[in-house]
């Protein structure tokens, strides 16, 4: 399938094949419908909550950004680069007379173009459950758009900081669950502080920020807000340099890796 | 051609050579790998040491017994690790740091894992992207038919025997049609069918003027596709060229020939009387083992002293010529 | 040929003894055990390689935390009972509750241990070469991960309650009124350690690779508890929100432990418990739940 | 071709008897086929395996490994029967495994484990009592060559160190019959050499039956005394080697001058049934292959070569190199199929 992509982007095309042929796309999947059986379970007894605090609240903020998030991205990006690394097949893409910076992008680019339709699908599809019985109108509609959004960052930034790890240490995995779950979840509750370092938050602060603030504050009085989240474009643009200097330092590391 | 620089060759004392007449193992005229003062450690552990050698068109079978660092110089000339000191060129180019390079070489490494999902074709095809060749499908196509694995092309690579995935590597190492091909234990795994015709290919890319870097253990196969060997021992620049000279060049140990006679006694005694031979042995089979310092004499006076002795020779073969002799006495300590 | 068994006159003889014995290979002339044996061999070996005998220390250091933190769980109360007489005790049933976390990562680290090596190295191979069946590696695996699980569930419980009776002013009869909750203890480790051993084994027959395996039974167990906690503010009728308890390992081995020494738990947010049979149905259900998964996963041979 | 390869010489020891009446073939199938899905592994293979050092050969993916696997009763048939040591491997596999050694081909050792503590360990999963398989594990440690570094970690082992460790586990429970699955690969000239001579001894000095099945020739030239050969599931040939009458076989002569003159002497003498060798290896001195070995052709080469004065390099005489029998047996061009081991055990 999309032959046509292979010419310009082999190494994309290549990784897009890696997880389609794996157990990678099977578990993501699975991990992205979680939110879909929440959005099932409200509709089926819709009375227990009001709309906006269930799909905002409990689905997204609480149970997608908090835990499944960082996975689903955190399987695929630790899988993109890492099992070549195990299998020693990377030299096939690192003896080649291509930058080493293109090859991460391709790699980065191939979790993004996988990760995005499972999660978005995920979402949306809770996002309709949910919205079934009342009538949403655009007012909801802005839920859907923020979370899309703010979601996609998320998987961009913690892509690129996953591949780096998956380049740095060998079990970047177990790496990457230690980081999302004690360090953003846990912690982050906690400490204040970490919150300047912390992926979620930055992605929570854009799903805040979409979201004009009427609806939010008649939301958020009920739950937890997210204290001092910040604006919409600083958030990005910080997810936007983590990225890239992520990016940066993966290839400087490509170069310098012994492959033995 | 940079500076040659005076490579102190110590002598192992196993192995007395005649003096080293060039500075640095000058393989031929125009070489095309080139490794100069190359080392390598890890930590206290040091692999390769102070390695220099230059090889050009050809076949080069790269031998050393395991742990001699064999597979590490030929991991450093490929790129795929970057050497202690020393510099390394392919073509004038450096392997690391350098992407350009690898337009230059192909590497068949020895690592059995390959992409499963993938089918013969599009694997094949993708290396030829990654080259940047202007016609991958052509090129692809072209590297499949030159290792005959068409039948097998459109299979999941995951389906391929041990000897299928050899050659399949192969194809992926030569669709850019690179001069030069690195190739780690190319024949590990294959069965004789599919070895002789590998050999046959490697003969063939040896007489195109491509040249070839080959580590391999089984020398009976070495001896069927290369003339000219490296030895590696214990990190170090063992024996370099044609190894028939380098036979000749051991002149510690006296040559041993085998002979078999109509009447092995009777030749025995008569050959006793040549000045160059050093000793006789016969064995309970009748053969005999003669030792002598001039091997070139013996072959041409055997004959006549047969016929002067009315004695049939059935069988006369050097006992230490071959590939394994020559190596079995570079590695010894 | 070498004198067999005989006292080999060396010093006193005349000088006419001399003899050369052949070091080379004998053949083996002793008894050959059955079956019984080789699972009996391979359970014991599992379980000292699972502790990392004979491996770099790195494998060794997970395992000894654990047994150092649960002993401390135990060394801690009697300590504290022994110097201040009427101090609040940690009681039976709130033990597993409070330790959960340390059962949890033992399970985690040493089930992927019983079988991930073996798969990724490819010792199967050898395994199944051998005089065994498949039944019997699985047999021996599972035993020993139960064992395993014993050491760290019914030890430092049966050293508690020794350490209390022997605190009581006449230990002998204080241990016979209390022999009750001995049985009830072994119990509650027993099947505790079945339970969770058998849920990571499952999970660890999937995969080679050990921090795959290790992490995906961390996760499974959050997730499930998060997921079970979740549920309870979704689902609203009483009669279906004790259920919800069995999703939530943490909860279930808490209301068995409760059940089983009559005790109920103050009302939480999963409800009334259910009796105790419920909860011991529900874990003795998944551990033949995982042991058919096993089975299916090993078993079918070509 | 090549040169034929120089015995190895190792004093025969009484092999023990097998609880066998001495005829009976230690391995047979009676039409055994195995099928995996489509693809045939097996195809109605009728084999009778003397108790000798046997040679199993044959392409990638021939069924070389399903056979092994059949054999150790690992898989069951898909029809027909196969006996071990007279016992049924569908109904006795245990029985026979508790009797028979396995060397697999693949990488199987567990990294982070000494060799003595996992060799000592498989011999108790043969049924040797605890205190009897540290002791065996440790002699048999010693008589495949590993001294001290037996009680290291095998991750720091060399190829040919783990190959050793191998064979090791396979002959630990003193079995009567070992499959021994490409034991030389990757390891070095000294390392083979001294693992040819091991299962050389494995089979004189213990007695017990070898089954080899390797890709290099070589070995099996220098090891084996019957062979078999099976492609695409069928028996193709099996027999002993080298055992080909004497005049059949041709005259390998090198010399070291022009080849054109040594052919027109040759004439002179009345033989001229002589071509110029084309394969063969790559050497400095021209090959002339002279039709057959009578007295007088042997005569003839002698009187030519010190007429000329001709340096004689090699003279011998050549019977149909194992790689000739092979080749010819297998016909190099055979299409291979979709190898079914390879799926049938990569799980």
């Amino acid at each position: 399938m999309a032959a046509f992509l292979w010419n310009p982007f082999p190494v994309l095309m290549l990784t897009v094949r890696q997880f389609a042929g794996g157990k990678a796309v099977r578990v993501v999947g699975a991990i992205s419908l979680f939110p879909v059986l929440f959005g099932a379970i409200y509709a089926f007894d819709p009375g227990i909550e009001i709309a906006e605090y269930f799909i905002s609240e409990v689905i997204y903020r609480r149970l997608f950004i908090a835990t499944l998030l960082p996975i689903i991205v955190l399987i695929l990006a630790t899988g993109a680069l890492g099992n070549e690394i195990e299998d020693q097949t990377l030299p096939y893409l690192t003896l080649k007379p291509i930058r080493r910076l293109r090859i991460v992008v391709e790699k980065l680019a191939a979790t993004v173009l996988v990760a995005t339709p499972l999660v978005f699908a995920g979402l949306t599809l809770a996002y309709l459950l949910v919205y079934r019985s009342e009538a949403g109108g655009s007012e909801a509609l802005t839920y859907l758009w923020a979370m899309l959004t703010s979601a996609f960052f998320g998987i961009v930034a913690y892509g690129s900081v996953f591949m780096l790890i998956s380049l740095l240490i060998h079990r970047a995995l177990l790496a990457g669950i230690t980081y999302a779950l004690v360090w953003e979840s846990l912690l982050g509750r906690y400490l204040p502080g970490l919150r300047l370092v912390s992926i979620r938050h930055y992605t929570e602060s854009i799903y805040v920020g979409l979201l004009d603030t009427e609806t939010y504050q008649f939301i958020a009085a009920r739950g937890d807000p997210l204290e001092d989240a910040n604006s919409v474009a600083a958030a990005v643009i910080t997810l936007a340099v983590v990225s890239v200097i992520a990016i940066g330092l993966s290839g400087r590391r490509l170069r310098r890796l012994n492959l033995e | 051609m940079s500076r040659l620089i005076r490579n102190r060759a110590k002598t192992p004392p196993s192995v007395m050579v005649s003096t080293v007449a060039s500075p640095v193992a000058l393989l031929s005229t125009e070489p095309t790998i080139v490794l100069e003062h190359v080392s390598k450690w890890y930590g206290d552990l040091v692999a390769v040491s102070d390695l220099s050698f230059s090889i050009g068109p050809g076949v080069t079978a790269l031998l050393g017994p395991n742990g001699s660092g064999k597979s590490t110089t030929l991991k450093m000339i490929s790129g795929l690790i970057g050497q202690s000191t020393g510099q390394i060129a392919i073509k004038h180019l450096p392997p690391r740091g350098a992407p350009e390079t690898y337009r230059t070489f192909g590497l068949v490494s020895d690592v059995d894992q390959l992409y499963p999902y993938l089918t013969g074709r599009e694997f094949v095809r993708m290396n030829a992207l990654l080259q940047r060749m202007p016609e991958p499908d052509e090129a692809g196509r072209r590297a499949i038919d030159i290792v005959e694995m068409n039948y097998a092309a459109d299979r999941r690579l995951g389906g391929y025997s041990k000897g299928m995935r050899q050659r399949i590597k192969l194809a992926a190492a030569l669709v850019h049609d690179p001069d030069v091909l690195l190739m780690d234990e190319p024949l590990n795994g294959t069965d004789p069918a599919q070895r002789a015709h590998m050999i046959q290919l490697i003969r063939d890319f040896g007489k195109m003027g491509k040249t070839l870097l080959i580590s391999s253990h089984v020398l009976i196969e070495v001896e069927r596709f290369a003339e000219n060997i490296l030895v590696i021992v214990n990190g170090k620049l063992a024996a370099a060229g044609n190894y028939h000279t380098i036979r000749e060049r051991i002149d510690n140990r006296p040559h041993v020939i085998r002979l078999r006679a109509s009447d092995p006694r009777l030749l025995g005694s008569a050959l006793l009387a040549e000045p160059s031979i050093r000793s006789i042995k016969i064995d309970e089979a009748g053969r005999i083992l003669a030792e002598t310092s001039d091997a070139r004499s013996f072959y041409a006076l055997v004959p006549g002293i047969c016929r002067q002795n009315d004695v049939r020779l059935f069988e006369i073969e050097a006992a230490d010529e071959s590939l394994e002799s020559v190596f079995s006495y570079l590695v010894q300590r | 040929m070498a004198i067999e068994g005989q006292y080999v006159p060396v010093g006193s003889s005349d000088g006419a003894f001399g003899e050369v014995y052949d070091r080379g290979y004998q053949h083996y002339e002793g008894s050959r055990l059955g079956r019984g044996h080789a699972v009996h061999a391979l359970t014991t070996y599992s379980m000292r390689r699972a502790l990392g005998s004979k491996k770099s220390w790195t494998a060794k250091v997970v395992p000894a935390l654990m047994y150092v933190a649960a002993g401390l769980m135990v060394v801690i109360p009697l300590g504290i009972r022994a110097f201040l007489d009427d101090a609040s005790v940690v009681e039976y049933w709130d033990y597993f509750f409070s330790i959960f976390v340390v059962l949890g990562v033992f399970v985690a680290t040493i089930a992927p241990e019983m079988l991930c090596n073996d798969r990724s190295e490819n010792v199967l191979t050898l395994y199944f070469s051998r005089a065994i069946t498949r039944m019997d590696y699985l047999i021996a695996k599972l035993v020993g991960t139960a064992l395993l699980t014993l050491t760290i569930t019914l030890v430092p419980m049966v050293v508690y309650w020794l350490g209390r009776q022997l605190l009581e002013d006449s230990p002998l009869s204080a241990m016979k009124d209390n022999a009750g909750d001995l049985w009830r203890v072994v119990v509650m480790s027993l099947v505790t350690a079945f339970y969770l051993g058998s849920v990571a084994l499952m999970i660890s027959s999937f995969t080679g690779r050990k921090s795959i395996a290790v992490a995906v039974i961390i996760v499974a167990f959050l997730v499930v508890s998060i997921f079970s906690l979740t549920l309870t503010e979704v689902v609203t009728d009483q009669d279906v929100l004790p259920y919800l308890a069995i999703l939530n390992p943490l909860r279930l081995v808490g209301e068995f432990s409760y059940g089983l020494f009559g005790q109920t738990m103050e009302d939480t947010e999963f409800g009334k418990p259910l009796s105790v049979w419920a909860y011991a149905g529900a874990m003795l259900g998944t551990v033949v739940f995982c042991c058919g998964v096993m089975y299916w996963r090993y078993v079918p041979a070509d | 071709m090549t040169a034929t390869a120089t015995r190895i010489e190792v004093p025969h020891a009484p092999t023990p008897d097998l609880g066998l009446p001495a005829a009976e073939s230690v391995i047979e199938t009676r039409n055994l086929t195995k099928r995996f899905g489509g693809v045939v592994a097996l195809d109605h293979l009728d084999l009778e395996v003397p108790r000798a050092a046997i040679g199993l050969l044959g392409p990638n993916g021939a069924g070389k490994t399903t056979l092994i696997r059949l054999l150790l009763g690992l898989s069951r048939p898909t029809s027909g029967s196969a006996s071990v040591l007279g016992m049924d491997t569908g109904a006795e596999g245990l029985k026979i495994r508790q009797r028979v050694g396995y060397m697999p081909e693949s990488d199987v050792l567990p990294s982070n484990a000494t060799a003595a503590d996992f060799v000592g360990h498989m011999a108790e999963m043969s049924g040797i009592p605890k205190v009897h398989a540290r002791q065996r594990a440790a002699d048999v440690l010693y008589h495949v060559g590993l001294d001290e570094e037996r009680y290291r970690l095998i991750k720091g082992f060399s190829t040919g160190m783990k190959q050793r460790v191998k064979l090791a586990q396979a002959v630990v429970h003193d079995p009567s019959l070992v499959f021994l699955d490409e034991p030389t690969a990757g390891m070095d000239p000294s390392g083979r050499d001294a693992m040819l001579e091991l299962i050389l001894r494995v089979y004189r000095l213990m007695g017990m039956t070898v089954v080899l099945s390797s890709h290099i020739l070589e070995d099996i030239e220098r090891v084996c005394d019957y062979v078999i050969i099976i492609n695409g599931g069928k028996l193709v040939l099996s027999g002993p080697i080298g055992k080909t009458a004497v005049d059949t076989q041709e005259i390998v002569v090198r010399i070291n001058s022009d080849p054109q003159q040594f052919m027109d002497r040759l004439a002179t003498y009345g033989i001229h049934e002589v071509r110029l060798a084309t394969k063969g290896l790559v050497t400095p001195y021209p090959e002339l292959i002279v039709g057959h070995g009578s007295d007088a052709v042997y005569d003839a080469i002698r009187d030519t070569a010190a007429d000329l004065g001709v340096p004689l390099r090699s003279l011998r005489s050549r019977a149909h190199s194992l790689e000739e029998m092979y080749l010819n047996a297998v016909e190099a061009g055979a299409l291979e199929l979709e190898s079914p081991e390879e799926q049938a055990d990569g799980d």
